[in-house]
């Protein structure tokens, strides 16, 4: 068993990445359009949860309206698609760029708040702007209903109709994210965002610019969520204000928490705990919620540093938890 | 000209005057001691030098910079045209801004000063070297670009990162602690590591704010040596200390305040002798 | 003997979300036609199956969903609630070439896509609102109104539909705004309402908040003339309201199945209660049911279950179907179903909704 | 004359805001979690107010509003009991694990609250019987009218409000709830029963939600199972605006949010209303970051 | 019989075995004084003893009775009072209010609350001027004067003070020896953990030098003061 290990360890990581990916390739091939498009949705989130994670898990920010990001992205392909023809994939660069300017401008005067207030912040802008799309702000956004009529991508000639080719084009996307996500994790930045977690002051006076570190994280992950929003628009072809909703926020804060903060494998279990199971178990219907709540609380007091933790975390982690698991037992 | 200089430094918390027209130099290259009885100002003083707060009152030169002095209240900002184009990106109003507004912490550190503080404020759940290496932070320069793209000129700067670091633990003797997380050293290991942090953002003034608190006899001693040697290398060092042997033995001039006033300024021996200081602060017989 | 395989039927309703409601009756409704149908031997000698998705009203899962039942391989899909939903269902359903029928998603551009296999069994929002306006203006001899909706698609869309109407007739529109359908206080917009002086105030939404503006406008001693629309043509509207603050409220709708005269409509209300013990609460229920007696008489009369001849059927030859809400006099190229049924009610002192004496010029 | 009625119809919403936004005080203050179940408790005071109206109108026959008195206790106490339960099952285990994991377990027994809610009770929307709630009402000078429930709202609200501040900031306990919600441990070393405080914090803040919950739906007549979701973000905003953990904060927030509302959708537009309200939070906010009666900071460097 | 009984006592912090088998014994009336290199245990110590760490091996006896894995607010209850190292005030209650946090098990009895209260102010005086000021906003050596006078709110059988001089100035740091001892005389008995071993040895009766997590010399104040050891370790001789 641990010679097996050790011979496994042993492998060139790159082996394991090709392997997954090759995996990841040919997984959705036998699968019904049903499951391929849960797969689609499942690396969507996956995108959504790394872009979260950046500000949750790297800098420690509290943001419960990411999903407002998300709309903004999906609304910028949209009305650059139905109003000016532009090709859906020309739209995506837009798209991250209306979603980093906004980060920049909604987060810039936010940045000094502390924790929770932070939060409720970014909860209440992620109301604002979907109230916005729903109130039809300048009349663009088409109100409640949304805006529809979204061409289909093209690619060299070829319509992406079919689940699949969405799931691909995701795909594409999730592994370029990968990739960026985990060399910011250890650079200098990601250095600067984990002083700034841990200790504000004590970073600033190591010379560390809090609110432009704190900004920049605000602005990769919000651009990053834009362009899954763009994704979205594409294979939906309808976008509507409920991409802005609370639960959906909610649901990624949920992703990047459940699985692990700051962690990439633990966004990936934590898209399979709170999208991708949920949506196979349509079974349990009407109790499908009360499920998921119950999973949540089951699995954080199991695993409160999350399903799959960064390897940091779970050194804080399993320290504070042996030092309270000593302390007396709680109420006797 | 001196290093640092105070001029009439005030702060006043409510009603509460902390700190009262303080005024005193340091100079390149010594060892100054700031001594007083608990809640005299000596940490409040330390604060506005390193822009946590602004004062009340007075300005605070380095290199003959001011870095700091009262923030301008709003009414003084909405009378001030510049106030109202600061947020441009032109560099030229950036810079004449950047001369009146207050200075923040980070930008104060990037002139070459830094601190430790009076309880200790480490990274706890990171391991003895990233925190080291949080003072190389300003002395550095990668972004997103260079993070994701990863240009050999970057991968240079992360090994200087890391050569520098231990260079730093080393000097403080904890380059045996490298991977550990720091909030489980011993207090007096954390203290040593608060130093070698803020020496490796290279300043050419350190502060100190009681290191020497919580160490016992020997560990002071040893401690003592470090500064000495810190000094050495060329370092001025400004520092708060409860301890006399510390502040007697190294220092070469001192400061004491009381009650947020300036009492006494000299050599050590001036100090000690010193009937004002020997009744607010030191007692009758030598400790 | 193999048995003849099933008749799959699909429902893609919201089960949970904010139309939980909605989409549980359109459950029960369809539900217990397709016991009846079963019951009496099934459809061509072959037992009917119902599968019904849940979409939440959300159209990431409508897409999901419509995915899935495309998979199962029914022959027609019943749905979905909100036009949000239907619209990414519809793109689906219609390359896989299955019969679409909504029972409620009036947004008109659903059906300018050219879709050859979706209908509607609801009329559109304009058929109503040019009642509404008619009536307001012939009935209650109004001259200025005030209209309300709730930001939601269907009520959004009646709203505007009355106003250029109402415009049309020469009626001043004093006042046109929305209340937010989350809140429960809408005293606020009914102080301002009250300061506008309407004859009538036309509300497009759904029948709770209808009921808490009656009930706070009752409360504020506003002297207001309501007229609702079909969406508030439900029994609870005056639970909510309270019997005295509802007196004398008008709602334009399709007539109420116990009015119809077609012993299909009052057999299959009188079911409906007896099965569930609660009556059609809803009028989007009854749609539903509505648009399962659609496929099931095509799939009668064509004696056949391929989508393209049920749908050729619909656009062609189906005339004066026998339906839940009146008879179906057919289907436009589009997919919209022509005619209009609506009438006016009005809520009388025992708290019932009758048939308003007088009816608008047709 | 309409400014002054729209006051009167924002405190009345303040007041319910405010309501439930003691609760999120009492439990914030001490534990420094956001207690997202909170306005699930809040709702399902709704609906066990619902179920002991129906059973105590049922027992007595006819219909009085004193049948309101014994389910306001049996409401309270159920009510309390949950929210002591919840803390048992989904909190307690996670004290010592930093400040994300009890935010998700919180979320978690929100969505179980609310889907037990919406599958005992059903999706549709309940009615309260009528004939409950006292009808009168005063009529001031120029028309404004206030309703007998309005003012008996009002007064209520106010009398819980100086009653916990009272018992926070006078008694023996109160001191002690504020000592837990700093230091766990050097509580103890002064001889305080963490877990009892914890656990009366837990009673009183549920309690509070459910007959909040009880009043609400009481005083508008019919309420459904999104009721929670709703009161409990905008009461949580309301405690945010006056800064969180601070009981009179929570009063004036809630005031705050309800007239700011009540103006906004009056003499703007009630579509923009909430956009009004959040824009006014974050304003509030950016300048006054602890929230307007603010957060006592003491963070000493 | 001895006031505390410490057996064979096992701390761990993860897998940090922080004490390895303490011994001591406190007797009614004495001080004792624990002392010791930076990361010893002393610390360890006294939190195992005031029951906030859960000892995995070992007894302690306090009053003839097993006080181990007690919850720490039932043995705070018994009459053990700690003072924590490091300035653990209640960062947002007035200075006030910590103090009568510190009287939280005398219950309602305010004659003595006020009687302590006066006790502290006198010993203190700078607590009085600031009785109105967040505790987390007093300057370092303020914060240890609230430590302290905490404290001495209560009425304890058994005070276990961490490390009391710390950041205190050097008239201070005489004047809280000086009160310790003082304590002491009024019938409480102390435990004492300093880094300024000299001091803390000139006042204490008997001491125990703590090792990594071991006792490794302990006896008369008087002996250890002379001990070639402790001068050379703790003392700073060299
Ligand atoms: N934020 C604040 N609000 C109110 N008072 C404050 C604040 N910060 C400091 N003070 C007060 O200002 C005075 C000076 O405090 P400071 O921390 O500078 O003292 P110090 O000289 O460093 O004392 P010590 O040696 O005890 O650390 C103290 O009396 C303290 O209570
Ligand atoms: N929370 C903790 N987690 C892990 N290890 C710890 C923790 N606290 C203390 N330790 C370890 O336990 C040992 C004993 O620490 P303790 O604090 O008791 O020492 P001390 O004698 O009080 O030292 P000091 O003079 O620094 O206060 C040390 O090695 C320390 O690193
Ligand atoms: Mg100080
Ligand atoms: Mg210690």
């Amino acid at each position: 068993m641990t010679a097996l290990r050790e011979r496994l360890q042993k492998v060139n990581p790159l082996w394991w990445q090709l392997g997954l990916l090759v995996l990841a390739i040919l997984f959705p091939l036998p699968l019904g359009d049903y499951h391929r498009s849960v797969l689609w949705r499942t690396g969507l989130y996956i995108i959504l949860g790394l872009s979260l994670n950046i500000i949750v898990g790297y800098a420690g920010l509290f943001q419960l309206g990411h999903a407002a990001f998300y709309a903004l992205g999906a609304y910028t392909t949209a009305l650059l698609n139905i109003h000016f023809g532009v090709p859906i994939l020309l739209t995506l660069p837009v798209a991250i760029l209306v979603g980093a300017v906004f980060g920049y401008l909604i987060t810039r005067p936010i940045l000094h708040l502390r924790g929770d207030y932070l939060c409720i912040v970014t909860i209440a802008f992620g109301e604002v702007v979907r109230l916005a799309l729903v109130n039809n702000i300048f009349g663009i956004t088409g109100g409640a209903n949304g805006l529809s009529g979204i061409e289909r991508p093209v690619l060299f000639g070829l319509v992406l109709r079919q689940p699949i080719y969405h799931y691909y084009l995701v795909l594409f996307f999730l592994v370029f994210t990968i990739f960026a996500v985990r060399r910011l994790e250890n650079s200098r930045l990601g250095r600067a965002w984990m002083y700034i977690r841990e200790d504000e002051v004590a970073a600033e006076a190591m010379g560390i610019d809090t609110v432009r570190v704190k900004l920049l994280a605000f602005i990769i992950g919000s651009g990053w969520a834009a362009l899954a929003g763009s994704l979205y628009a594409a294979k939906i072809t309808v976008v509507s204000p409920d991409q802005a909703k609370f639960l959906e926020s909610v649901i990624m804060f949920c992703i990047v928490v459940l699985g692990g903060t700051g962690s990439i494998p633990g966004v990936f279990v934590g898209t399979l705990g709170m999208v991708t199971l949920p949506e196979l178990s349509r079974a349990l219907k009407d109790w499908r919620d009360a499920w998921l709540g119950l999973a949540m609380v089951t699995m954080m007091i199991a695993r409160p540093e999350g399903l799959w933790p960064s390897r940091r975390i779970r050194m804080e982690i399993r320290a504070a938890k042996e030092e309270a698991s000593v302390a007396p037992a709680a109420g006797n | 000209m001196a290093l640092l200089e105070l001029r009439g430094l005030t702060k006043q918390f409510g009603g509460l005057v902390a700190v009262d027209h303080v005024d005193f130099d340091v100079n390149e290259g010594e060892i100054l001691g700031l001594i007083g009885p608990n809640g005299a100002g000596k940490t409040t003083i330390f604060n506005m030098i390193t822009g946590i707060y602004p004062p009340t009152e007075g300005e605070i030169f380095f290199r003959g910079e001011r870095i700091a002095h009262p923030s301008l209240t709003w009414k003084e900002r909405l009378a001030t045209p510049l106030w109202w184009v600061s947020w441009l990106p032109v560099s030229a109003i950036k810079k004449r801004w950047d001369g009146m507004r207050t200075l923040r912490p980070h930008e104060i550190t990037e002139r070459g000063i830094a601190r430790t503080f009076q309880t200790i404020r480490l990274f706890k759940n990171l391991t003895v070297l990233e925190n080291v290496m949080a003072g190389l932070h300003h002395r550095t320069r990668a972004g997103v670009w260079g993070a994701i793209a990863r240009p050999p000129s970057q991968q240079q700067e992360e090994a200087y990162i890391v050569a520098e670091a231990e260079k730093y633990l080393a000097f403080m003797g904890l380059s045996d602690y490298r991977d550990e997380l720091a909030k489980n050293l011993p207090y007096g290991h954390q203290r040593r590591l608060e130093i070698a942090r803020a020496l490796a953002a290279e300043p050419s003034l350190l502060i100190l704010d009681e290191p020497a608190a919580g160490l016992n006899e020997q560990e002071t001693l040893e401690l003592m040596d470090t500064i000495r040697q810190i000094r050495d290398s060329g370092i001025t060092i400004l520092l708060i200390e409860h301890d006399m042997k510390v502040v007697m033995g190294i220092c070469e001039r001192i400061v004491v305040l009381d009650y947020g006033k300036k009492i006494a300024e000299g050599t050590p021996e001036e100090v000690q002798n010193n009937p004002r200081v020997i009744e607010a602060y030191l007692g009758e017989e030598e400790v | 003997k193999k048995e003849p395989e099933t008749i799959k039927i699909g429902l893609e309703v919201p089960l949970t979300g904010d139309y939980a409601y909605e989409g549980q009756g359109m459950e029960k409704a369809v539900r217990l036609l397709v016991e009846q149908v079963n019951e009496q031997g099934g459809l061509l000698g072959r037992q009917v199956e119902l599968i019904v998705e849940d979409d939440a009203g959300d159209p990431t899962q409508a897409a999901l969903v419509a995915q899935r039942l495309v998979d199962a391989g029914v022959v027609a899909v019943i749905g979905a609630y909100n036009s949000t939903a239907t619209e990414p269902a519809s793109e689906i359903y219609n390359e896989a070439g299955i019969l679409h029928i909504t029972p409620s998603s009036t947004a008109t551009r659903l059906t300018q896509k050219g879709f050859q296999r979706f209908f509607r069994v609801c009329f559109l929002d304009d058929r109503q609102g040019l009642f509404a306006a008619k009536f307001m203006k012939e009935v209650l001899g109004a001259q200025n109104i005030a209209i309300l909706h709730d930001n939601s698609t269907y009520a959004q869309g009646l709203a505007e539909h009355t106003k250029r109407y109402a415009e049309e007739m020469g009626l001043n529109v004093v006042f046109f705004d929305a209340i937010n359908p989350d809140d429960t206080d809408f005293t606020p917009i009914l102080t301002n309402i009250a300061s506008a002086a309407p004859d009538a105030v036309y509300f497009t939404g759904y029948h709770p908040q209808g009921g808490l503006l009656l009930k706070q406008s009752g409360e504020l001693g506003l002297d207001l003339q309501w007229v609702m629309g079909n969406a508030c043509n439900n029994p609870e509207l005056i639970q909510i309201a309270g019997l005295e603050n509802a007196v004398g409220t008008y709602v334009t709708t399709e007539p109420l199945p116990k009015d119809l005269d077609y012993p299909e409509a009052k057999e299959y209300v009188a079911a409906f209660e007896a099965k569930y013990g609660e009556p059609v609460a809803s009028v989007w229920w009854l749609m539903a049911a509505e648009a399962f007696n659609v496929i099931r008489y095509a799939i009668e009369q064509t004696e056949s279950t391929d989508p393209a001849v049920l749908a050729e059927f619909l656009h062609n030859e189906a005339k004066d179907i026998p339906g839940l809400t009146g008879p179906i006099l057919g289907w436009d190229e589009k997919g919209d179903r022509l005619g209009t049924i609506h009438v006016a009610y009005v809520i009388d002192e025992n708290g019932n909704f009758i048939l308003n004496p007088e009816q608008p010029s047709p | 004359m309409q400014f002054l009625q729209q006051l009167v119809n924002g405190i009345t919403i303040g007041a319910f805001y405010a309501l439930v936004a003691l609760g999120y005080t009492m439990v914030y203050g001490v534990l420094k979690l956001i207690n997202f179940a909170h306005g699930d408790l809040f709702m399902w005071g709704a609906y066990l107010g619902l179920t002991g109206l129906t059973v105590a109108l049922a027992a007595l026959g006819y219909t009085t509003p004193w049948a309101i008195l014994p389910v306001v206790i049996f409401v309270m106490t159920s009510v309390a009991l949950m929210g002591v339960l919840v803390e048992r099952i989904a909190y307690r285990p996670l004290r010592s694990a930093g400040r994300l994991a009890p935010v998700i377990s919180a979320l978690g027994v929100a969505f179980i609250l609310e889907s037990l809610a919406r599958n005992v009770y059903g999706a549709s929307w309940k009615t309260y019987p009528q004939g409950l709630t006292p009808s009168g009402g005063l009529v001031l000078a120029g028309g404004v009218r206030v309703s007998l429930m309005q003012i008996i709202v009002l007064v209520a609200s106010f009398l819980l409000m100086a009653g916990l501040y009272l018992f926070v900031h006078r008694t023996r306990v109160g001191t002690a709830m504020r000592a837990v919600s700093l230091d766990h441990d050097v509580s103890r070393l002064m001889g305080v029963d963490v877990d009892r405080i914890i656990m009366i914090v837990f009673l009183i803040g549920p309690g509070l939600g459910g007959v909040a919950g009880l009043i609400v739906a009481l005083y508008y007549g019919s309420f459904d199972f999104t009721l929670g979701w709703i009161f409990g973000l905008k009461a949580f905003i309301a405690a945010i605006l006056g800064g969180i953990g601070n009981i009179p904060g929570a009063m004036l927030g809630g005031m705050l949010l309800g007239i700011i509302e009540t103006l906004g959708a009056g003499y703007m537009s009630p579509q923009w209303k909430d956009v009004i309200a959040y824009i006014i939070l974050i304003l509030i906010l950016i300048f006054r970051p602890t929230g307007l009666l603010g957060e006592r900071v003491a963070e000493k460097l | 019989m001895a006031l505390l009984e410490i057996e064979n006592l096992h701390t761990y912090y993860g897998y940090v075995h922080a004490l390895k088998g303490i011994n001591l014994t406190v007797e009614e009336g004495e001080i004792v004084t624990l002392i010791g290199a930076n990361g010893a245990g002393k610390t360890t110590t006294l939190r195992t003893i005031s029951g906030l760490i859960r000892p995995r091996e070992g007894r302690i006896v306090f009053d003839g009775q097993e006080i181990q894995g007690m919850p720490a607010h039932k043995i705070v209850q018994m009459g053990i009072c700690h003072a924590p190292e490091g300035r653990q005030i209640f960062s947002t209650l007035t200075v006030m209010e910590n103090l009568n946090m510190g009287a939280y098990t005398l219950g309602g009895d305010k004659e003595t609350i006020e009687e302590n209260r006066r006790r502290v102010f006198d010993l203190f005086p700078r607590l009085e001027e600031r009785k109105n000021q967040l505790g987390g906003t007093l300057s370092g050596g303020e914060q240890q004067m609230l430590t302290i006078g905490r404290a001495l709110m209560s009425r304890p059988r058994l005070l276990m003070l961490d490390e009391p001089s710390l950041g205190l100035a050097p008239l201070l740091v005489k004047t809280i020896f000086e009160i310790i001892k003082e304590i002491n005389q009024r019938g409480v008995t102390i435990l004492l953990v300093e880094q300024n071993a000299r001091a803390a040895l000139k006042i204490a009766h008997r001491g125990y030098v703590l090792e990594t997590g071991r006792v490794v010399l302990s006896g008369p104040a008087q002996e250890l003061l002379q001990d070639e050891r402790v001068r050379k370790a703790y003392l700073g001789e060299r």
